[in-house]
C-alpha cells in the first residue's frame, strides 16, 4: 500500500485545524461575554442571574456526564449542600464576607464529592447513576430532618453581605457581575479541563473503559478527580444562587432537581461546552414564560412534549445541532 | 393617590402540584371574580391581574414574585400556599414594601415567628385547626390520643398545636408517629394506632396523606374497633375525593362551608358556574380577602402598602366568607372558626353535600391569643 | 535467573465456578524472546493473558515479571510496569482519531495526564511520534479519521500501533493478525519482528506461518496445562500438537509459505 | 406479651404480613421496570404514571361506564398496555439503540404529559373508588385484623410475578427476549420479528404495572400523581435485586416492603429513604446486585 | 425444495447494489449470481466491502438501492426478519454471541426456517467443545468457541443459503480443517453458501466461484477452474 500523503502535510493540516478552531472559539466566546455584559440592562438581573446559577450547575453536571461518560443522577446533594452551608454560615456569622460564606459552601460540597466518589467509582453505568442517587436520597434525608435547614419551610432571609468586606451586594448589579465572574471562572475553568491533557484521558476512558486501563491509567483516580470537580461546582453554583435568592430550601436537594440538570444538559448538547448553558437558559426561561402567561396550569405537559421532541428529532441538543448544521454546511 | 394609575395584583398558586385543587386556578377565578364584582376599576384606576406558578418552590417563587415587586409595580401578592413559598415571599414583601394577603398557607408561624408588617394572613392556620377539632374531641371523652404527623414543618406545628391542646382538657398524648411525606401506604401506621390502644387517633397532615390514611383506616375497621379518627385539616376537595362512605362523621375544623349559611351558599353557586366545582374555604377566602383589599384602596384612594394596611385592621369584615372577622396587628384575620362533621351518606344530598356544622367557634377562642404571640409587631406591655 | 526470564508463573490456576479453565501453568518467558502460546480454542490463552494483566484475578499461583512478585498488582499498575497488552476483540477508542488514539496511549508516559489545567496544545509535542508509530502500520493517511469509520483489519492495526506506543517491556499480543489480509499479515510480521527489538513479546496466535516464521520458542496450551514447550520444529513434530491442534500437516505447510 | 425493642412481638408479626404486602406493590412495579429495562435497556420513567393510569382508568371506567372491578383487573391493564405499544411504536423505536439516558428523558417528557394532562382535567385531590363488595371485611387474626382484599393483592401479585418470570426464565419467547436485547439486529436477521417482539415486550411491561395500578386503586387514593413518588423507590428496587435479574426484582421487592415496613415502626422518619441506605450497603457488597449477573 | 445439484437455478442475484452507512457510500453497483448449491467466495483486502455486501444483503446496513433477488424473490423492501425467513442464514463478522443466554439457548435460538436443518446431537457431535460449555454464558466462551457456536447455531435453522463472513477467523487450524469438511457436506447436501474469507488457502479448494472486490465494487471473477492461470492477477488484488 502506498501513502499518497505526506505525513508532515497530515501533521500540518492537523494543527491548522486545531488554530482555527481555538479562534472560533475565541470569537465566540467574546461575543457571548459581551452579551452577558450588557445583558442586565435590558434583561432583569435577578432572572439572569438565576440563569447563570443553573448555567453553572449544568457545566459542572456535563463534565461528568458529557466528557466523562459518568451519569450521575444525585447532583442535587451537591447544589444543596453548596446552598445550605453558605445559607447557614451567612445568616448566623455575621462578621463572614460573602465570598469566605461561598468558598467554605463549595468546599463542603467538594468534600461531599469525594465521599460519593469512594463509594461511588467503582460502579459502572446504571448502577453508577443508581449509587449516586442513592446516595443523595440520604442526604436528602440528612436535610429534611437537621434542624438548621428550616426543613420543608427553607432556610430565609439569608444576607448578601459584602464582597470582600466592601461591595454591597444588596444592589442587584453588583451581584450580578459578581455571579457573572464566578459563572465565568466556572465555565472557563471546564473548558480548560477538558482540553487538557487530564481531559484527553477522561474522553478515552469514557469511550473504552477497559483499553484507558491496559494503557496503564488508573482510571478510577481520573474518575473520582472529574466527579470532584464537578461537585465542587455545584456546590459553587448552589452557594452562589443562595446568595443570589437569599434562601435555601428543599428543592435543591429533591432528586427532581437531579433530573432537571440532566434534563437542561441533554438539551442543550452533552459534550459540548456551551450547550448545558445553552440549555439551562432554555429550561428555566420556558419555566419562567410559561408559569406566567395563560398556560400557567400546562407548565409540565408542554416541558413533557419538549423533551419528547428533543429526543425524537434534535438527539444532539440544541448546540449539538447547531454544530452538526454548521459543519455540513462548512465543509 | 394610586401608583401609576392601577392596582396591579399578583396571583401566585401552585397551579400544577400537590396543592393545586385547594387554591390553583380556580383561586385565580374566585380572584377575578371579586375585580370583576368590585367593577373592575377602583376610584378611576384599573385594576390589573399578573398570576404565575410557584411550583411549590421557593427559588422560581421568589424570582417572579421580586420581578413583580421591583419591576412590574405589582401592589398585592395574593394566594401562597407552601410555606416554604409563603415565608420566601413575605420576607421578599417586607424588603420591598409590597404587600401580601397568604390564604392558602397553614403554619400559624406566618404570623408568629414569621410575623412581618407586609402581610395578612386570612383564611385559617394550625392554630385552629388543632383548637377546633382537638378540644371538641377530647370533650367527647377521647382522652387517650395517637397522633400521625407528616414529618415537616406544617405537620410539626399541627402535632404541637393539638398536644397543647389536648392536655389542657385533660387528655393524653400516648404515641405519635411521624411519617415521610408524602406516603402512600398508611396501614403499618393503622396498625401502630390500633395497637396503641388510644382512643383517638388524629391525623396531623394534609391533602392525599389524609385521605390515604382515612381510607386505609376504612379498610382496616379503625373506627369499628372503637377508635375515633380526627382529621385536623381536611378541604372539601379532600372529603369529595374520599367520599361520604368513607369519610362519614369525621369531625374537622374549617374556616368557612359552602353551604354554611345564604350568603355563603349564592356566591358558591356563582362560583360553581364558573368553574364547575364548589369552593374550598380558600378559594373564598380568596374572594373575601381580595374585596377588602380593594375596599381599603376605595377608601383610602391609595394603594400605598401601609395606608391599605391600616385601612384593613380597621375595618371588620362581614361578608360571605366571616363574620366577626378582623385583621390584628400581627396581621392574622380572626374570624369565627366551624367545627363540621363529615356527613352519612344517608344525610348526603349531592356529591358537594358533605358536612353538617356542629359548633361555631368564636375567632377569639380559636386563634393563637395575641399574649402568647412571639410576633415583632406585637407590643408588648 | 530473573536475568534471563522476564516473565514467570507459578502454579498459575484459574477457575470458574467449578470449570478449570488455567490449569497449573508454569510459563517461563526468556528475555528477548518472542514466545509463541498456541492450542486449540478454549484452550485458556485468552484467560492467562488475562491473568497475566489482571483483567482477571488468579484462583492460585504466582505471576513473576523481572523476578518480582506482580501477582497482587493491579491492571494500571501491571501496564506501568511494562506488560502490555492487545485485546483479541479489538479495543480502541471509537470517537477519537487515530493519531488521538496513540497520543493517549503515549500521554500516559508524559507524567501530566492529571494536569487538568494545562492546555491541550501541551500534547503537540507528541504529534511526530505518534505519525512514526501510524506510519509504521501503514495507517498515516488516516491519522485524522474518526476510529469507528475504520474497517475492521485497520482498527486491529491502530490498536498495534496504539499498544506498541507503551514501548513496553514486555508485549502480550492475542492474535494480532486476526482478521487481516495476507499483505497486511506480511506488515505485521514485520513490525512485530521490529518491535520485539530489545524487548520481549509473549503472543497468541493461530495463523502459525506467523508462528513459524517469528517466534523462537512456542508453548502449547491444551485443556488448560501445558501440554509442550519447545522451538517451533520440535512442537510442531509432536503428534499430541498435531492431533489437538495443527491437525494434518498439509495445511500448515501452505500457510508457512 | 413479649416485646422487641418496646414493640410487642404480635404487632412486629402484623408488621411483616403488611411489609410483605406493601412489597407485592413493590415487587409488581420492578417487576415491569426490570423487564423493559433487561430486555430493552430503556430507562422506564413513564412507570409510575402507567401504574397511576392502571387506577385511573380503572376508575374512570367505572365512573362513565360502570365497568366493574373483575372486568378492570384485566381490561385496565390492556388499555394501558395498548397504550405502551403506541408509545413504543411511535416514540420508543426511534431512539432503540441510542443512549440509555434518551429513553430515560424521552419517558419522563411522557410522564409529564400525561400527569400534566390528567391533572387539568381530574385535578390532583383523588378520585373515587369504592372496594368491591365481596371484599367488605377482613380475617381477625391472632395479632391484626386483615382485610380480605389485602390478602388478594398478595395472592394476584405472587401469581403475576411467578407469570411471569417463568415466562421470560424458561420459554422461547423469553430467550427470544433476552437475546433480541443484545442485537436485535442480528436477531432479525435470524427470521424473528424483533420490532414487534419490542413493542410488545414494552406493552407488557407497563401492563403489569397498570395491573398494580388496578390493584390500588381501591385503598390508595387514586390521583394524578400517585406514581410519581414511587417511581425512584421502584428504581431503587430493581438496582437492589440486580438490573435485569427477574426474579431478584421480585424478591427484593418483597424483603423491602418487610424492611421499609418494619422501619416505620422504629424510626418512621427515615421508611422513606431506609431503601436507598440497603441500596448502598447492597452495591458496596454485591455490586451488581443481590441477584444480579456479574459483568 | 428442487434437490441438489440444480446448478442453473439462480438462488441469489444481486444487481447494481449500492449501500450507505450514514453518509458514506460504501458499495458502488455490485453485481452478481449465485446459483444453488455453489460456493462463492467473496475475497478482498481489509475494507474492501465484503462484510458490507454480507449485510445488504441481509438489509443490515443503513440505505441501500439497487436489486437483491433471493430465491426469485425481490427483497429489496423486505425487513430482515422476513429476508431470513426465505431461507438465509447470516453468520456475522463479530459473532454476535447473546451474553443473556447460554451455549444451548444460543443454539436453539434462531427458529428453524425450513426443514432439513442439523439435528442438536449432530451439531454437539461436530463440535465438542460446544457440548462440554452447553450450559455457561454464552460470552464467556473462548474466542474460538464463540466463532464455532456463531457457525453452529444457523447450520440448525435448515437455511438452503448460507452468508459467512470470516468463519475461521480466530480458530485452531484442526478446526478450520473440520470447518472445511463441513462446508463440502454442506455443499453436497445442496445448500447455497456465499463465503467472505481472508484465508485463502481455506477457501481455495472449496469455492466454484471467487468474486474480487475493491473499494467497494467487484473486479474481477474467477471460477475455481482458472484460478491458477489468473493466480496473479488475484494475487495482485490481494496484496499477498
Ligand atoms: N469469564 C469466564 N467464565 C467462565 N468460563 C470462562 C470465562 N472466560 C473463559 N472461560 C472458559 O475458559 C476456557 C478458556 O478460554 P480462553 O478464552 O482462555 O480460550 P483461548 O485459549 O483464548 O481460546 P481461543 O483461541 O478460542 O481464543 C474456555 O472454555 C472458556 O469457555
Ligand atoms: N458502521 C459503519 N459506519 C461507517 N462506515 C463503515 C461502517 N462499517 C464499515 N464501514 C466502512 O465500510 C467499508 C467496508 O467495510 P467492510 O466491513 O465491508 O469491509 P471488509 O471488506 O469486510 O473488510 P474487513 O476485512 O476489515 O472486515 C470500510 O471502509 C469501513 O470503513
Ligand atoms: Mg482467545
Ligand atoms: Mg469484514
Amino acid at each position: 500500500m502506498d501513502h499518497p500523503v505526506n505525513q508532515t502535510d497530515i501533521q500540518q493540516a492537523m494543527l491548522d485545524q486545531q488554530k482555527s478552531d481555538q479562534r472560533r472559539k475565541h470569537i465566540l466566546n467574546l461575543v457571548l461575554l459581551a452579551l452577558l455584559l450588557i445583558a442586565p440592562a435590558v434583561i432583569y438581573p435577578v432572572f439572569l442571574m438565576k440563569i447563570l446559577c443553573f448555567a453553572l450547575f449544568a457545566v459542572a453536571f456535563n463534565l461528568l456526564l458529557g466528557f466523562t461518560g459518568l451519569l450521575s443522577f444525585g447532583h442535587a446533594a451537591f447544589l444543596a449542600t453548596g446552598s445550605y452551608t453558605t445559607g447557614y454560615l451567612l445568616s448566623n456569622y455575621s462578621g463572614l464576607t460573602t465570598e469566605m460564606g461561598i468558598i467554605v459552601g463549595t468546599a463542603a460540597a467538594t468534600v461531599l464529592g469525594v465521599l460519593f466518589a469512594l463509594v461511588a467509582i467503582r460502579r459502572q453505568g446504571i448502577y453508577f447513576a443508581m449509587i449516586t442517587l442513592a446516595l443523595a436520597q440520604l442526604v436528602y434525608f440528612m436535610f429534611v430532618q437537621a434542624p438548621f435547614t428550616g426543613g420543608e419551610d427553607g432556610m430565609h432571609g439569608v444576607p448578601r453581605g459584602h464582597l470582600f468586606g466592601f461591595i454591597d451586594l444588596e444592589n442587584n448589579l453588583a451581584m450580578y457581575y459578581f455571579v457573572l465572574a464566578v459563572f465565568l471562572g466556572g465555565y472557563l475553568l471546564v473548558q480548560r479541563v477538558v482540553g487538557s491533557p487530564f481531559g484527553q484521558v477522561l474522553k478515552a476512558i469514557k469511550q473504552n473503559e477497559p483499553r484507558a486501563v491496559s494503557l496503564g491509567y488508573n482510571v478510577n483516580q481520573y474518575k473520582v478527580l472529574a466527579f470532584v470537580m464537578s461537585a465542587g461546582l455545584a456546590g459553587l453554583a448552589g452557594s452562589v444562587k443562595t446568595v443570589v435568592f437569599q434562601l435555601a430550601s428543599l428543592n435543591d436537594a429533591h432528586w427532581h432537581m437531579s433530573g432537571e440538570v440532566i434534563l437542561m444538559t441533554l438539551l442543550g448538547g452533552t459534550g459540548t461546552l456551551l450547550g448545558p448553558v445553552v440549555g439551562a437558559t432554555f429550561v428555566v426561561n420556558l419555566e419562567y414564560q410559561l408559569s406566567q402567561g395563560p398556560l400557567g396550569d400546562w407548565v409540565d405537559p408542554i416541558l413533557g412534549a419538549i423533551f419528547v421532541l428533543t429526543v425524537i428529532a434534535f438527539r444532539s441538543g440544541i448546540v449539538g445541532e447547531i454544530q452538526k448544521f454548521v459543519r455540513k454546511n462548512m465543509g | 393617590d394610586i401608583s401609576d394609575d392601577t392596582v396591579k395584583i399578583g396571583y401566585l398558586a401552585d397551579m400544577s402540584g400537590t396543592y393545586r385543587d385547594l387554591a390553583g386556578p380556580n383561586g385565580l377565578k374566585a380572584l377575578e371574580m371579586a375585580i370583576a364584582d368590585f367593577g373592575g376599576k377602583v376610584n378611576g384606576a384599573k385594576i390589573e391581574v399578573v398570576s404565575a406558578d410557584d411550583r411549590n418552590n421557593p427559588d422560581s417563587s421568589s424570582s417572579t414574585v421580586r420581578r413583580w415587586l421591583e419591576n412590574e409595580n405589582v401592589d398585592l401578592v395574593a394566594g401562597m400556599v407552601a410555606s416554604s413559598v409563603t415565608i420566601a415571599v413575605t420576607k421578599l414583601l417586607e424588603e420591598n414594601d409590597g404587600l401580601g394577603i397568604v390564604s392558602g398557607s397553614a403554619a400559624s408561624s406566618i404570623t408568629n415567628e414569621h410575623c412581618t408588617p407586609n402581610h395578612i394572613h386570612y383564611v385559617y392556620d394550625t392554630y385552629p385547626l388543632a383548637n377546633g377539632t382537638a378540644k371538641a374531641v377530647v370533650q367527647e371523652g377521647g382522652k387517650e390520643w395517637f397522633i400521625l404527623t407528616a414529618d415537616y414543618a406544617f405537620g410539626h406545628a399541627l402535632e404541637g398545636d393539638v398536644t397543647r391542646v389536648v392536655e389542657e382538657n385533660g387528655g393524653k398524648v400516648i404515641k405519635t408517629a411521624r411519617h415521610p411525606f408524602p406516603t402512600s401506604d398508611f396501614s403499618s401506621y393503622i396498625l401502630q394506632a390500633q395497637s396503641s390502644g388510644a382512643d383517638v387517633v388524629a391525623l396531623a397532615n394534609a391533602g392525599s396523606d389524609t385521605t390515604n390514611a382515612i381510607t386505609t383506616a376504612g379498610e382496616f375497621g379503625l373506627t369499628q374497633s372503637g377508635q375515633t379518627l380526627a382529621a385536623l385539616l381536611l378541604f372539601l376537595t379532600d372529603v369529595h375525593a374520599l367520599g361520604v362512605n368513607s369519610a362519614q362523621g369525621i369531625q374537622l375544623t374549617t374556616g368557612w362551608y359552602w353551604n354554611m349559611n345564604e350568603e355563603a351558599r349564592k356566591w358558591a353557586d356563582r362560583f360553581m358556574d364558573e368553574t364547575g366545582v364548589r369552593p374550598t374555604m380558600v378559594h373564598a377566602g380568596i374572594y373575601s380577602s381580595t374585596m377588602q383589599y380593594l375596599n381599603a384602596v376605595k377608601a383610602t384612594g391609595s394603594d400605598d402598602t401601609q395606608t391599605v394596611r391600616k385601612q384593613m385592621m380597621d375595618t371588620p369584615i362581614n361578608d360571605m366568607f366571616a363574620t366577626n372577622g378582623r385583621i390584628r396587628e400581627d396581621g392574622r384575620m380572626v374570624h369565627d372558626m366551624y367545627l363540621a362533621e363529615v356527613k352519612t351518606p344517608e344525610e348526603s344530598e349531592n356529591e358537594w353535600d358533605l358536612y353538617k356544622i356542629v359548633r361555631t367557634i368564636p375567632g377569639d377562642e380559636a386563634y393563637r391569643p395575641l399574649s402568647e404571640s412571639k410576633c415583632s409587631l406585637v407590643s408588648k406591655n | 535467573m530473573s536475568d534471563q526470564f522476564v516473565l514467570e508463573t507459578r502454579g498459575l490456576v484459574k477457575e470458574f465456578k467449578g470449570f478449570v479453565a488455567v490449569d497449573d501453568v508454569n510459563l517461563k518467558v526468556q528475555r528477548g524472546h518472542i514466545h509463541a502460546l498456541i492450542g486449540p480454542n478454549g484452550a485458556g490463552k485468552t484467560t492467562v493473558f488475562n491473568l497475566l494483566t489482571k483483567f482477571l484475578p488468579p484462583t492460585r499461583g504466582t505471576i513473576l515479571f523481572n523476578g518480582k512478585d506482580i501477582t497482587s498488582l493491579k491492571s494500571a499498575a501491571i501496564a506501568r510496569r511494562g506488560v502490555v497488552r492487545s485485546f483479541q476483540i479489538s479495543a480502541v477508542f471509537p470517537h477519537m482519531t487515530a493519531l488521538e488514539n496513540i497520543r493517549v496511549a503515549l500521554q500516559s508516559f508524559e507524567g501530566n495526564s492529571f494536569q487538568f489545567w494545562k492546555s491541550g496544545h501541551s500534547l503537540n509535542k507528541l504529534n511526530e511520534r505518534c505519525m512514526e508509530l501510524l506510519d509504521s502500520v501503514g495507517l498515516t493517511e488516516f491519522a485524522n479519521t474518526t476510529t469507528v469509520e475504520l474497517a475492521y483489519g485497520r482498527k486491529r492495526a491502530l490498536e498495534l500501533a496504539t499498544t506498541l506506543a507503551m514501548e513496553p517491556e514486555l508485549l502480550l499480543l492475542d492474535e494480532p493478525t486476526q482478521g487481516m489480509g495476507g499483505e497486511d499479515v506480511e506488515r505485521v510480521v514485520e513490525l512485530v519482528r521490529k518491535a520485539a527489538e530489545g524487548r520481549t513479546v509473549l503472543m497468541v496466535e493461530h495463523n502459525l506461518g506467523v508462528v513459524s516464521k517469528l517466534c523462537d520458542r512456542i508453548t502449547v496450551l491444551a485443556q488448560g496445562s501445558v501440554l509442550t514447550e519447545g522451538e517451533y520444529k520440535e512442537v510442531s513434530e509432536d503428534p499430541r500438537v498435531r492431533e489437538v491442534y495443527m491437525g494434518s500437516a498439509n495445511t500448515t505447510q501452505e500457510a508457512v509459505e | 406479651m413479649s416485646m422487641i425493642l418496646g414493640v410487642p412481638v404480635a404487632v412486629l408479626f402484623g408488621q411483616l404480613l403488611l411489609g410483605i404486602i406493601n412489597g407485592a406493590f413493590y415487587a409488581l412495579l420492578s417487576l415491569g421496570l426490570a423487564v423493559i429495562f433487561g430486555l430493552l435497556k430503556i430507562i422506564n420513567f413513564a412507570h409510575g404514571a402507567m401504574y397511576m393510569l392502571g387506577a385511573m382508568v380503572t376508575v374512570i371506567m367505572f365512573d362513565a361506564m360502570g365497568i366493574n372491578y373483575w372486568v378492570a383487573l384485566v381490561l385496565a391493564p390492556l388499555v394501558v398496555g395498548c397504550f405502551g405499544v403506541l408509545l413504543e411504536y411511535f416514540l420508543l423505536r426511534r431512539i432503540a439503540g441510542q443512549d440509555h439516558i434518551y429513553s430515560l428523558l424521552l419517558t419522563f417528557g411522557v410522564a409529564l404529559m400525561i400527569q400534566g394532562i390528567l391533572t387539568n382535567i381530574f385535578g390532583v385531590s383523588g378520585l373515587r373508588y369504592s372496594m368491591p363488595e365481596i371484599f367488605q371485611g377482613g380475617f381477625k387474626l391472632d395479632f391484626m385484623f386483615l382485610p380480605y382484599y389485602r390478602a388478594w393483592v398478595i395472592f394476584m401479585a405472587l401469581l403475576v410475578c411467578f407469570g411471569t418470570w417463568f415466562m421470560i426464565e424458561k420459554t422461547k419467547l423469553g430467550s427470544y427476549l433476552r437475546a433480541g436485547t443484545e442485537d436485535a439486529q442480528l436477531m432479525q436477521g435470524f427470521g424473528i420479528n424483533v420490532p414487534l417482539l419490542i413493542s410488545l415486550t414494552y406493552g407488557f411491561g407497563v401492563m403489569i404495572a397498570a395491573f398494580a395500578g388496578v390493584l390500588a386503586a381501591p385503598i390508595y387514593s387514586v390521583t394524578p400523581v400517585m406514581g410519581s413518588n414511587l417511581l425512584i423507590v421502584v428504581f431503587a428496587v430493581v438496582v437492589i435485586g440486580g438490573m435485569g435479574s427477574i426474579a431478584g426484582a421480585i424478591i427484593t421487592g418483597l424483603l423491602m416492603g418487610v424492611i421499609e415496613g418494619f422501619t416505620k415502626v422504629f424510626y418512621p422518619e427515615f421508611s422513606s429513604a431506609v431503601i436507598f441506605l440497603v441500596m448502598v450497603v447492597v452495591l458496596l457488597i454485591r455490586p451488581s446486585g443481590l441477584f444480579g449477573k456479574e459483568a | 425444495m428442487s434437490q441438489g445439484s440444480d446448478k442453473e437455478y439462480e438462488q441469489l442475484r444481486v444487481s447494481g447494489l449500492h449501500a450507505f452507512y450514514g453518509e458514506s457510500h460504501i458499495l458502488h453497483g455490485i453485481d452478481m449470481v449465485v446459483h444453488r448449491g455453489e460456493l462463492v467466495t467473496l475475497l478482498g483486502r481489509n475494507g474492501a466491502g465484503r462484510s458490507t455486501t454480507l449485510k445488504a444483503i441481509m438489509n443490515m446496513v443503513g440505505r441501500r438501492t439497487g436489486s437483491i433477488m433471493i430465491n426469485g424473490n425481490e427483497t429489496m423492501t423486505c425487513q430482515p426478519h422476513h429476508i431470513a425467513r426465505l431461507g438465509v442464514g447470516y453468520c456475522p463478522e463479530h459473532r454476535g454471541i447473546f451474553s443473556a443466554l447460554n451455549v444451548q439457548e444460543n443454539l436453539t435460538l434462531p427458529p428453524v426456517v425450513r426443514s432439513g436443518g442439523m439435528s442438536l446431537e449432530e451439531i454437539y457431535s461436530m463440535f465438542p467443545n460446544l457440548y462440554e460449555r452447553r450450559f455457561s454464558q454464552g460470552t464467556k466462551l473462548s474466542g474460538g468457541e464463540q466463532q464455532m457456536l456463531a457457525m453452529a447455531r444457523i447450520l440448525r435453522t435448515g437455511a438452503n443459503m448460507l452468508l459467512l463472513d470470516e468463519i475461521t477467523e480466530g480458530l485452531a487450524p484442526v478446526i478450520v480443517e473440520k470447518l472445511g469438511e463441513v462446508l463440502v457436506k454442506l455443499k453436497n447436501k445442496g445448500l447455497t453458501i456465499v463465503l467472505v474469507e481472508q484465508n485463502f488457502h481455506f477457501a481455495a479448494p472449496l469455492a466454484d466461484r471467487h468474486y474480487v472486490m475493491e473499494h467497494g465494487q467487484i473486479v474481477e471473477e474467477i471460477s475455481a477452474d482458472e484460478l491458477e492461470a489468473k493466480q496473479s492477477v488475484l494475487d495482485s488484488y490481494l496484496g499477498v
